[in-house]
């Protein structure tokens, strides 16, 4: 039964991360996207990880997936829903990836890795744990980067700043004058 | 080992490697930056996955890969802001996402 | 575990804090900074290094207590990187001979903080100063502290980096800027062989120990898989890494330029600190350089070359810091010898030493410069002593020192390194020792000649400058004198603590490293009677004293003589000064090589396609005159050329450089494969 | 197999009863409104109209189900149930009582703030779907709004958790007692931050007035929902009166004690007489009290207050909420580190806080009658007319 469940989870892992690969439409590639996060998220609850897969749906599903559909939303022409993803050449990239493919798999059963089985519990404290002592380092510099983001994605689209590269790119002499 | 497949890490580690597999492909195929973020963040996802199966299957007690995981969620969420954020600043300027439209720094 | 050790951290956080405080006041208020921010500058900054100090005496005295197997002290702060590769963690570790080096960096530098702000009292960039003297005590105890590598070369880069900005401290003057330059280029030579020795350090280690620690209390215990001839080089590269910071030849160059900064920064920085950190970094590493006996053998050449070569410049030289530059490199010299000859204590021993009488003799020419307005040739000098009284007597106690008179320090460390590279065997040249020990009394005997030329010529005689100069010679202030003090008293006293048994003295210094360096067994116990080595130091005492006797004679006695014998061999006399052109030569070679290709490059240009540039022009021109569709179509067609050659060229690169995100990718996954292909497949 | 049987009927009665409350929400929502207005409400099928829903249901399951032409049909089928789904998944870890919970998750709270992003997904992909301007800029106004209140929301959750020490929430109503001084609203200032906090957020979120903006029907004709009809119309009020219950149950578990029975901490029934079941009723019934109580108030609110214009909403989230909420995140650990639980500082302040809070309330009520006498509108007090 639980194998049942893990196999259409696994499914639904894999299958949406094909669509995305494979659809000619943005949207649906997004959809691909949503699910395959989702189904990575159970996978994690298989593995005793719930903290981790709380968060994945936290971030992933309501953080990045939101900004992704905002961003396919706002541009592109919302008429064309089929064919706004167009493809390359296909082929070569299917081999490369093909050959990547095996590679890992060729180097996960070679490795002769021991494994043990796992033990199921609850995680949070001992994650809390972690970050607090082994990689508080990591954490503030984490926070850090975030602050950083934060102002970085504001400055970015504030609208003086796009309309003055927008400008620069034509005639700089007006500026210059402007500020004499 | 048991014969559960959801108790065997080298599902997981399939998984992921199909997983981030699809996700190369996306980046090596698509013209779309929005679908190439896509893609990475597949990627990204499947490296995560690869990280908690090591924490649960390696060392239980060992939270570290769950860390690493969540650092990864946090990493790429900042990272698709960033991205979008130059998307849609790009998107302003030029009215267009394809990466053949954007590739005015080529030789 | 003792309780002590865990304060560890202390030592270097407290001339970080200094560094940051100073450097924000500097940062915020530079320029405009007032007399309060002055005041707050001054006195923080000699402070964080006295809490240095007394944090490092409060674990010596623990480690003095503690027995001998119970003398390591380390506080591990961080678990910087972690590899199956390597292992590197920020592990401070106060053992008996990093506490030599800690002590020596936070107590000498204490005092010579205290005299920085009587020295640099007008200077109006003093913050700045006081901010880059911490940051090199904060890099200079990272270096000696670390217990890996990795964390050494963080602090052997810091204090680079900081030699860099305080000789080049008055950069408005452009001399000065470019002998910073010049240090840290030449610095650079041999970090980037230092760079090479440790990256195949971790490679051996973990080739043949199979281990991925690097630190060095563990290192020693792994080592041993390791061929000779792979640790030979290893510890070569490493020995150049060391002829860089610590000024031995080639790459000496840099250090009497290096006399540009400040002078209590000579003091501190390329007298009694930095420079030494090569030798430190072969005593911390020394079982890494007892198992290659054809490194020993290198380093002790060079550094007998160094010795007697800086010494004989030294002689001729008319700066006072420039004569106390040479007499360090020279020093340095020994020093190295006795690292060479395997038995790292007398290195130890004699860079204590000259830690404390180097130091003094730098403070003392600071306050001479700063008493004779800045002026800084001896030749105009003369008839000091009783203008600037404790100067001259705190002067006169350092070259006592230096010049190896009985009683003093530098006479223990100086002899025992001579008599150790009289005993030790040399597997490879059997006559090796006795040459060496002869060219280093010889040394000896010069140095001892060039010191006291120096201290006549500064002190005794007449006045030699401008009318009236002699009467605006003044005593350093109090602040300035106290360090002098107690660096004399330190120059007297220093010595015993090594006191051979010969002599009555037991060593301690020798048995309080040898439980932590690797080395071979110092004769010291050799049975048959002291006569040898009593005879040696007899010959010691005697060559020093004639020096001194010969520099009286010649500078006090008659002094026409130097000129004389000066106009006699000039040839030799300008050889040697202009340092054996030594500069002009690494001119001529590397500079003059660069130049010249450069030169042979633009001549090419020049003649070659400048003509035929040229050549076309005057063609299209007279074409062009006669007729003007003619012109057109010459020129056009020339354009197009070009321009289709260049596009035929450039598509060819093209095809690389796409600006497609995905072909980008395809490289690196391209590569990716092959090389995991490459490496785990085949 | 037994247990996932087991799990499946569960939800399904909770759907169901979901579905239910959600219904009869629509009615007495009408009728708070009638009253609130001055008139009465639906009152003509059942008694007292009470079918009414029932009614509106049969209706809007007859009606077709129509997909506009240019809609990517797809999508637009999946939006509703998306956000269904979104407002259903939160309930799994509610304890109505110590037993009466779906799963006992651990990381119960921090899983209710994951599971709103569904209904985020949801309404913005029905706006995208629908390929109608007004549809477009509902769904996006939603899901700016959502996840911008999503932080002061977290935050005032943030507290709790600090305060409980865990996220599970059978832990955070241990963590309370039965008294409303052991509330964590009355607790500490900070705490009864975080819950006004939480609950301006939970409106936003709920896109309820006045923060209704993405459905805003004078400037948006109706938001993401203008192209629905029929069932799928419906879905997306049965999620949104849904979550008024997961609203009110989230603020009853989280601040008011969820439903620690008064009894088992006044009344001293000696331990055997004690039973279970009986406590268990009494809780559950106590828990959906407080739980109405609070999906009153809101309803409430929306026939009080006008809506915000969007840039007021913004403000309102950025510039006040969310610095609020991180000056008491820091103030909260403040209070815990030098006030330790039931010292005199403690007991004062629960004490007061709580006394404070009962005169608001009385003082209402007291205006209230009042308001009511002077207007002789006694007729509107009334429920059943």
């Amino acid at each position: 039964m639980k194998d049942a469940i893990f196999i259409l989870v696994a499914v639904f892992a894999v299958g949406g991360a094909l669509l995305t690969a494979a659809s000619q439409s943005i949207i649906n590639a997004a959809l691909g996207l949503l699910l395959s996060l989702i189904s990575i998220a159970a996978l994690y609850i298989f593995q005793s990880a719930d903290f981790v897969a709380i968060s994945q749906i936290l971030v992933y599903v309501g953080g990045v997936m939101v900004l992704l559909l905002f961003s396919i939303m706002l541009s592109s022409g919302s008429t064309d829903f089929f064919k706004n993803n167009p493809a390359m050449k296909v082929f070569p990239a299917l081999l490369i990836v093909v050959v990547f493919a095996g590679l890992a798999i060729y180097a996960l059963f070679s490795a002769n890795l021991t494994f043990y089985p796992g033990q199921y519990g609850p995680s949070t404290r001992e994650i809390g744990n972690l970050f607090l002592k082994d990689y508080i380092l990591v954490f503030e510099l984490v926070s850090v980067l975030i602050v950083v983001m934060l102002v970085g994605a504001g400055v970015m689209l504030r609208k003086e700043l796009v309309r003055k590269a927008v400008a620069s790119d034509g005639d700089s002499k007006d500026e210059k004058e402007n500020k004499k | 080992m048991t014969s559960l497949l959801s108790e065997n890490p080298n599902s997981y580690l399939i998984i992921s490697v199909l997983i981030f597999s699809a996700g190369m492909f996306t980046v090596l195929t698509r013209k779309n930056i929005l679908a190439i973020i896509m893609g990475i963040e597949l990627m990204l996802n499947a490296s995560a996955l690869n990280f908690i199966t090591f924490s649960f299957f390696r060392k239980s007690t060992l939270y570290s890969g769950h860390v690493f995981a969540i650092l990864i969620i946090v990493l790429a969420a900042a990272e698709a802001v960033v991205a979008l954020a130059i998307l849609l600043a790009i998107f302003q300027q030029r009215k267009s996402v394809m990466t053949d439209d954007i590739s005015d720094m080529k030789g | 575990m003792d309780q002590v050790a865990q304060y560890i951290w202390i030592i270097p956080a407290a001339p970080l804090a200094g560094f940051i405080i100073n450097g924000l006041i500097s940062f915020s208020w530079g320029a405009k900074s007032s007399d309060f921010h002055k005041k707050v500058s001054t006195i923080v900054s000699p402070l964080v290094i006295l809490i240095s100090f007394l944090v490092t005496l409060a674990v010596f005295i623990q480690m003095v207590q503690n027995p001998e197997t119970n003398r390591i002290f380390s506080q591990n702060l961080y678990s910087w990187i972690k590899t199956g590769f390597i292992e590197a963690n920020v592990n401070l570790v106060l053992d008996p001979l990093s506490i030599i080096l800690v002590l020596i960096i936070t107590g000498v530098g204490f005092f010579i903080h205290l005299y920085s702000v009587g020295y640099m009292d007008h200077d109006r960039s003093i913050i700045r100063y006081f901010a880059y003297l911490n940051l090199f005590t904060f890099a200079m105890l990272i270096l000696v502290l670390g217990d890996n590598i990795l964390l050494m070369f963080v602090g052997w880069e810091g204090v680079g980096l900081c030699s860099y900005l305080l000789i080049g401290f008055w950069y408005q003057n452009r001399n000065y800027a470019i002998a910073g330059m010049k240090a840290f280029l030449v610095n650079r030579v041999g970090d980037f062989a230092f760079i090479i020795g440790f990256f195949m350090l971790f490679w051996g280690i973990y080739h043949y120990e199979g281990v991925p620690t690097i630190a060095f209390s563990a290192l020693k215990d792994v080592m041993g898989k390791m061929p000779e001839w792979y640790l030979t080089i290893v510890t070569l590269m490493f020995f150049i890494g060391a002829t860089g910071k610590s000024a031995q030849i080639p790459l000496y160059i840099w250090l009497p330029d290096a006399m540009a900064g400040p002078t209590p920064v000579s003091a501190l920085i390329h007298a009694a600190t930095m420079v030494t950190a090569g030798v430190y970094m072969i005593a911390r590493m020394s079982f890494l350089f007892i198992a290659t006996p054809m490194t020993l053998t290198v380093i002790s050449i060079i550094a007998a070359g160094t010795a007697f070569f800086a010494a004989t410049i030294g002689i001729v030289q008319n700066d006072i810091k420039k004569v106390l530059a040479y007499s360090t490199v020279s020093q340095l010299g020994y020093m190295f010898l006795g690292m060479g000859t395997g038995v790292f204590t007398t290195g130890i021993f004699h860079l204590m030493t000259h830690a404390f009488f180097k130091g003094l003799l730098f403070l003392g020419a600071g306050s001479v410069i700063l008493a004779s307005h800045h002026e800084q040739d001896i030749l105009l000098m003369g008839g000091l002593r009783k203008k600037i009284p404790i100067t001259f007597i705190t002067f006169l106690i350092g070259t006592l020192a230096i010049a190896g008179i009985p009683g003093l320090s530098g006479f223990f460390s100086k002899d025992e390194i001579l008599w150790q590279t009289y005993i030790t065997p040399n597997v490879y040249i059997p006559q090796l020792p006795h040459i060496l020990w002869i060219i280093g009394l010889a040394t000896a005997g010069i140095t001892s000649f060039y010191m006291f030329r120096l201290l006549f010529l500064t002190f005794f005689g007449e006045f030699r400058g401008d009318e009236g100069a002699l009467e605006e010679v003044h005593e350093s202030p109090f602040i300035m004198t106290i360090p002098l003090m107690v660096l004399a008293v330190l120059s007297i006293f220093g010595g015993y603590i090594g006191m051979p048994e010969a002599l009555g003295g037991s060593n301690h210094l020798h048995h309080w490293l040898s439980p932590v360096l690797s080395m071979k067994e110092a004769v010291e116990e050799h049975g048959a009677g002291h006569f040898q080595e009593y005879l040696f130091m007899g010959f010691s005492i005697l060559v020093s004293l004639s020096g001194a006797a010969l520099a009286y004679i010649f500078y006090i006695l008659k002094p026409s003589i130097p000129k004389s014998i000066g106009s006699k061999i000039s040839g030799l006399h300008q050889l040697v000064f202009n340092k054996y052109y030594i500069d002009e030569l690494y001119h001529a070679t590397f500079i003059k090589g660069t130049l010249g290709l450069r030169m042979l490059l633009n001549k090419f240009d020049q003649k070659i396609i400048d003509a035929f540039v040229n050549f076309v022009a005057v063609i299209v021109k007279a074409v062009s005159r006669v007729h003007g569709f003619f012109d057109r179509v010459v020129v056009d067609g020339l354009v197009n050329f070009v321009a289709a050659f260049t596009q035929y060229y450039s598509s060819v690169m093209q095809t690389w450089q796409s600006g497609m995100l995905n072909r980008y990718l395809y490289y690196i996954l391209g590569s990716f494969i092959m090389a995991y292909v490459i490496l785990r497949i085949i | 197999m037994i247990n996932l049987i087991y799990m499946f009927v569960f939800s399904l009665v909770y759907l169901l009863l979901l579905a239910l409350t959600a219904g009869i929400l629509t009615y007495v929502e009408r009728r708070i409104a009638g009253r609130m207005q001055s008139r009465i409400g639906p009152n003509r099928v059942g008694i007292q109209g009470i079918l009414q829903f029932i009614a509106d249901l049969i209706k809007g399951v007859q009606k077709e189900d129509i997909i506009p032409a240019d809609a990517y049909a797809f999508l637009f089928k999946i939006a509703p149930y998306l956000v269904f789904m979104g407002v259903f998944l939160t309930l799994v870890p509610i304890p109505f009582g110590a037993y009466t919970l779906m799963e006992d998750l651990d990381v119960g709270i921090y899983y209710v703030l994951a599971m709103a992003s569904y209904v985020v997904i949801g309404l913005m992909i029905g706006g995208w779907a629908s390929n109608n301007k007004w549809s477009l800029l509902g769904g996006m106004r939603s899901a700016a709004q959502k996840i911008s209140y999503e932080i002061p929301a977290a935050l005032g959750v943030f507290i709790v958790v600090i305060m409980s020490g865990s996220m599970n929430f059978q832990k955070i109503v241990a963590a309370q007692g039965a008294s409303p001084v052991d509330w964590f609203v009355f607790r500490n200032p900070f705490t009864f931050i975080a819950f006004n906090l939480f609950f301006i957020a939970s409106l936003a979120e709920g896109n309820r007035v006045p923060f209704d903006i993405p459905e805003a029907e004078s400037e948006l004709v109706s938001g993401y929902n203008t192209e629905y009809s029929g069932m799928r119309f419906l879905f997306f009020f049965l999620a949104e009166w849904g979550n008024l219950v997961v609203i009110g149950a989230l603020v009853t578990c989280m601040f008011f004690g969820g439903g620690s029975f008064w009894y088992e901490w006044k009344i001293s029934i000696p331990a055997p007489g004690r039973d279970p079941i009986v406590f268990e009723v009494l809780g559950f019934l106590w828990f959906l009290f407080k739980t109405f109580f609070f999906v009153f108030v809101i309803i409430w609110i929306r026939w009080t207050l006008p809506r915000l214009r969007i840039d007021q909403l913004m403000d309102i989230c950025w510039k006040y909420m969310v610095p609020i909420g991180l000056i008491s995140s820091l103030g909260i650990v403040i209070w815990m580190y030098f006030i330790p639980e039931n010292s005199t500082i403690d007991r004062i302040v629960r004490l007061t806080l709580t006394s404070l809070g009962a005169i608001t309330v009385l003082y209402f009520k007291y205006r209230v009658y009042k308001n009511l006498k002077i207007t002789k509108a006694t007729i509107y007090a009334n429920p059943f007319v």
